[in-house]
């Protein structure tokens, strides 16, 4: 299978959904002449042209807001925020206009938009640029939120988010743009709403989403080799729609689970899964479903100390060898 | 700086009757706006009725904004609109949906929060959809659905059609922040939306002088943009087509945007819950608009005028009006509430058409 | 003890602190000439004029960003929020600046300000006017959030929340604002970060924040009588800072927990407290802890409907008979 | 539309120097004014050597978005400081602080992380700030800091001060909603505020023509709102004090806004990790501005003309500058960086202080 990097696995997606459909768009700011700030987009404007790629003012509110106007009317917008952080200035237009004109309409209308870009910390790019709003946005009916790790997910994820006729926001990480993975020739999907069980184990299930799926692979193999401990990765992919039951039969399997993600503690993601598991295994765990999340603050700029913010695997090891 | 009683009123001497869209106007849809106008105040007189509650008993929720004095507008515009001109607006839209043609029952079967209401009860009073009729809504957040009019607009470029979107907000909404960012939008990218300011002189409780910043006028802060900008006497159907027919024209053929502003005045309160309607206006400013600026009188005495119609003419328009708007009341006396499990319907279209997406993974999290 | 409103408690907090302290400036849609749009602020810009009362045009996020900037020169703005729903499009401004800016600067500014406004569904105003961000607040490190339910808490909260020196973001509830209740006449304060046993019980932990914490008590009465189940309700008051240890000591002496709060169950306070608990009181715990959440779907305009998409009593006493 | 290249370009016959304010500097403050320019340069260059690594080590990571070609600017408006006026910018911010007199020390220290940084390692090269200096920063969010510059404007004028808040933004920040509520708030409650916009003709790789919608020029929007705009040669420093003097009275004085742009360019990319900085740019545009344009050579040759400095004077200067920006590279590299204890401090305030509030209910949820 070929090997590709993340941002080509996502640049594949949009190039061939831009060919399927032609009312796909491709916009946001820097995504055409520049190619993308993160070249996630490179290539595309000369390509597809000024029509389907096409560059925007920095205006997060009016841009978003036109996309979602748009969706209404049967164009496929797919959106890119620079960085999902600028999201806060587009917020009532994504949670208001997007997640509600369906609803108050009475199902009258539709709004098949993609919002995608990169949401993650670690890059040094201090508070106001490093928000992972995933929970914000799951908190929210009539919202779609997924989390790629790998290029073979973002690629078919991102294919089905733009097939997908509600809106789906899309959160990748700069720190996974170039990393490569293998991802097949030919057209493929995944659904949203699956779960991936990266890594299969027995002891203990560590449960995460986004760049947290690697720092956990990572402790996984620490534990294997270290302490004979057999983990369970299991990778959410998508937050919104939940794949319930496979983290549900992964804590029944090994009676043991915790969460890691790269969000904040209160009311991160991993507040809801562990309230999710603790109801509905009971009586299947032997331990209390932990957390890893970064540390608690604003993102700090220093990057040695942001490195520590950050989950990281021997956080997770020390984590694992807690209950395991 | 000015209060509202004296800001500029933009005069013009042109006889807007003369003008080509109007002379084209039969005698058939002069009495259509006439009829349209009546229909949209005893919707909303009626409407205002049930909402205070009768024996007790109450028939809604939420606001209820009433447009009483401003229906030369909505159906003015409403009257140019061809296959591919659209319209959006905010919370006071009960009119454009009218004006459109939407129905009485359905209109007001939704403050009833009934399940054969236009939102099936979903929406309420704020979110009236008509997207069969090119009517975006009713959107509750003030300047929200400019940036969306913008993207109408965008869509109707993209899919080469020849068309308008009109884009309603109030005197109030041109402080938000979206509109600012829809208009760099639409002049920058050629759009085809005309942006509409319904001044009425208030947002709420606060005068157009204590809200905004402005020179001339608010629709003049489109010079900036490189916008063309217009100022209307909403009082008048004629000033109102002309003037707007000249925006359509613009979208249609320049694919430019334009910003008007169309000077009016609300009869009541910003909302029924408004208690403060008569103190922060003079109340002989509300009778002076009452008596000399009603639109629907205005136009009635007009086609009384030119013979389009008599007084015994319009007491059948009128009476037709009010048994159409008491008959609504019945259909929605008489309709079903949503169930309980339509609470979860219509959220995601994936779900409601029951896709393989819809069915892959949990999509609500109760329990 | 005088018996006032919920809606006069605020008021007297709010007239109290401007005669205390002459940096403390009312300001927001309508609050001045016209009393504010719930009546909150009636009789203050008479009484304290143009500097101290001040409305603005409908620009939320220009003058929450102007009281922001205002703030960090010393200023203690009050900013009303007609309806919390409103701060989406002040989003930027309240969870980056707001947030951030004591962090980024390494403590050199401080951010005093105050953002208040009624956050609840149930007055049938639709999907984008019954948000209750409580949760996506308190996410946020560097922000305080609190939700009063009773006119003594609200009063003796929100002269805390004028008084601190960081940003502190108020929720009321407009279904609150004319229920009465017992308000002493002096001075007096209550600490952020204190939960309210608001009812003491032995059976079952009802937890909860907000306008549900009534629900609770309704529920607990009809427990009582009818089902002898002996209700204790903990009212958080304050969601962050947390009081962590009074909800941990009801639930190790009653072994079971429910949260209810009428904030969408994905990711809201719920999961958190949930996760906290089966962390904190693992072997304590005879049942998982169960939550109570609005209807997961946009708010619902129709008034019979909504009534049900929100938490009430009987749904409440039929969930502690799961478990009880 | 216009290429930057192209954009009108305001040419004032009045010789700049004539005005009061330039006549009243000394020799030591034209010579402080140049020196401040060129201790910017060489911070800048210095601060990209090192972004780039050396021998294989990072000794910074995030952003570096550099000054040089617009020093001019933040040196011009920073002169004309008196106790009372402020100063706000965006992400491009390390002129700012060194003209208003913060140390290289902890601008560079910064930019290592270090805890001796002006932010202790906390916010970065977009996050400097000293309120005992006037100067809040140092925002990363387009156009998130002009609300801010009002509220600081108001909170000077809600203490009887009699000041000002400078407030600077790019081409690209104008197209935000923030910054047009900030416009109004200004002009409707009579703020003492000064909106800067830096025009380097490009929001990273998009120019002017590209992202706004305009007529006349940026800063022509202002008179929506009735608010006074100006245009300004950036090139010139004698331009830049004549003109912005004339804001600041206004502020000082009638206690009103201005909104001034300033024609400028930068000499690098948008950003140090800008690869496409030549290709959006015709080289000969840069070439032309580095050249023709660049404010410190045209200062230094304008001083030497008025027999304020030699050349050799001049040299010691940046020799100065230079060995400055050296020593402040090894003041960071001896400097610590922050303890894994130090995530959580400066937080909230109650907390770092341990006051009554800070003790009670938990702040943090880590574990
Ligand atoms: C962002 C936002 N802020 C505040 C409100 C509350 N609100 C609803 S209507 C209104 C006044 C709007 O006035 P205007 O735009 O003049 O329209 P009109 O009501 O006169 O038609 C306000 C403040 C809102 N819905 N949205
Ligand atoms: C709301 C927001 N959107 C996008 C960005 C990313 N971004 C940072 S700087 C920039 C360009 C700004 O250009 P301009 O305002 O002209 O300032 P300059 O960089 O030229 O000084 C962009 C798009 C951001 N920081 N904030
Ligand atoms: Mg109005
Ligand atoms: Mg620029």
């Amino acid at each position: 299978m070929p090997v590709i990097t993340y941002r080509e696995a996502i640049r594949h997606a949009l190039d061939e959904e831009l060919a399927r459909d032609e009312n796909v768009v491709v916009m946001g700011e820097e995504v055409a002449q520049y190619d993308g700030a993160y070249k996630v987009t490179e290539g595309l404007w000369k390509k597809w042209g000024d029509k389907r790629v096409v560059d925007t003012p920095i205006s997060e509110a009016g841009f978003i807001g036109m996309g979602i106007g748009a969706s209404m009317l049967g164009v496929r917008p797919v959106m890119e925020l620079m960085f999902w952080s600028f999201a806060y200035v587009a917020w009532d237009q994504m949670i208001n206009n997007a997640a509600s004109v369906r609803y108050m309409s009475g199902g009258k209308i539709n709004c098949p938009i993609v919002i995608r870009g990169p949401a993650n910390g670690g890059t040094n790019v201090g508070a106001t640029h490093s928000h992972t709003p995933e929970n914000f946005i799951a908190n929210t009916p009539g919202l779609k939120v997924i989390c790629p790790v790998t290029p073979y997910d973002a690629k078919g994820l991102m294919k089905s988010a733009i097939r997908d006729n509600d809106p789906v926001y899309v959160m990748e990480n700069t720190l996974l743009y170039g990393m490569s993975g293998e991802v097949p020739e030919g057209e493929y999907t995944i659904p949203l709403g699956v779960a991936d069980v990266k890594r299969t184990g027995s002891d203990i299930s560590l449960i995460c989403h986004g760049r947290a799926v690697l720092t956990c692979l990572e402790a996984a193999e620490i534990l294997a080799a270290q302490h004979g401990i057999d983990c369970e990765v299991v990778d959410l992919r998508s937050i919104r729609p939940l794949d319930e039951e496979t983290i549900l039969e992964s804590v029944r399997k090994t009676h043991k689970a915790i969460y890691v993600e790269e969000n904040k503690p209160f009311c991160g993601v991993g507040a809801q899964i562990a309230s999710l598991i603790q109801d509905k295994c009971f009586d299947d765990l032997d331990a209390p479903v932990l957390r890893i999340s970064a540390v608690d603050a604003p993102a700090i700029y220093s990057p040695p100390l942001e490195k520590l913010q950050l989950p990281y695997p021997d956080q997770v090891v020390a984590k694992v060898l807690e209950i395991a | 700086m000015n209060s509202v009683a004296e800001k500029p009123k933009h005069v013009d001497p042109t006889d807007f009757a003369a003008a080509a869209i109007n002379q084209a106007l039969s005698r058939e849809r002069k009495i259509k706006i006439l009829s349209d106008m009546v229909r949209i105040r005893r919707f909303e007189e009626k409407a205002g009725e049930y909402y205070k509650g009768k024996g007790g008993q109450t028939f809604m929720g939420g606001f209820l904004h009433r447009y009483d004095g401003q229906e030369s507008i909505a159906v003015g515009c409403a009257s140019l609109m061809g296959p591919n001109d659209h319209m959006i607006t905010a919370y006071r839209d009960h009119a454009h949906a009218l004006a459109v043609g939407m129905g009485m029952n359905e209109c007001m079967a939704e403050l009833f929060g009934r399940a054969t209401g236009c939102s099936k009860g979903k929406g309420g009073s704020m979110h009236y959809f008509a997207p069969d009729k090119n009517y975006w809504g009713g959107h509750g957040i003030v300047g929200g659905q400019t940036p969306l009019g913008a993207g109408i607009a965008y869509g109707l470029k993209f899919k080469g059609l020849t068309g308008s979107c009109m884009t309603f907000m109030g005197d109030g909404a041109v402080n938000q922040g979206a509109y600012h960012e829809a208009l760099n939008l639409a002049g920058l990218f050629d759009l085809p939306v005309i942006f509409v300011i319904e001044n009425n002189g208030y947002s709420m409780g606060t005068s157009q002088c204590r809200s905004s910043a402005y020179k001339n006028c608010l629709a003049y802060r489109a010079d900036g943009y490189d916008i063309v900008w217009d100022l209307i006497n909403g009082w008048d159907v004629y000033e109102v087509r002309a003037k707007m027919q000249i925006a359509v024209e613009r979208a249609h053929k320049e694919c430019r945007p334009t910003v008007v502003e169309i000077n009016t005045y609300r009869h009541y309160g910003h909302s029924v819950s408004d208690a403060k309607a008569k103190v922060y206006r003079p109340e002989d400013e509300i009778e002076r608009y009452k008596q000399h600026f009603d639109p629907i009188n205005l136009w009635k005495n007009r086609l009384v005028e030119e013979s389009v119609v008599t007084e015994s003419e319009y007491e059948t328009i009128d009476n037709d009006a009010k048994a159409e708007a008491q008959s609504s009341i019945e259909f929605s006396l008489a309709s079903p509430f949503p169930e309980f499990e339509d609470i979860t319907k219509d959220v995601y279209f994936e779900v409601d058409e029951f896709t393989a997406a819809g069915r892959t993974g949990r999509h609500f999290f109760n329990d």
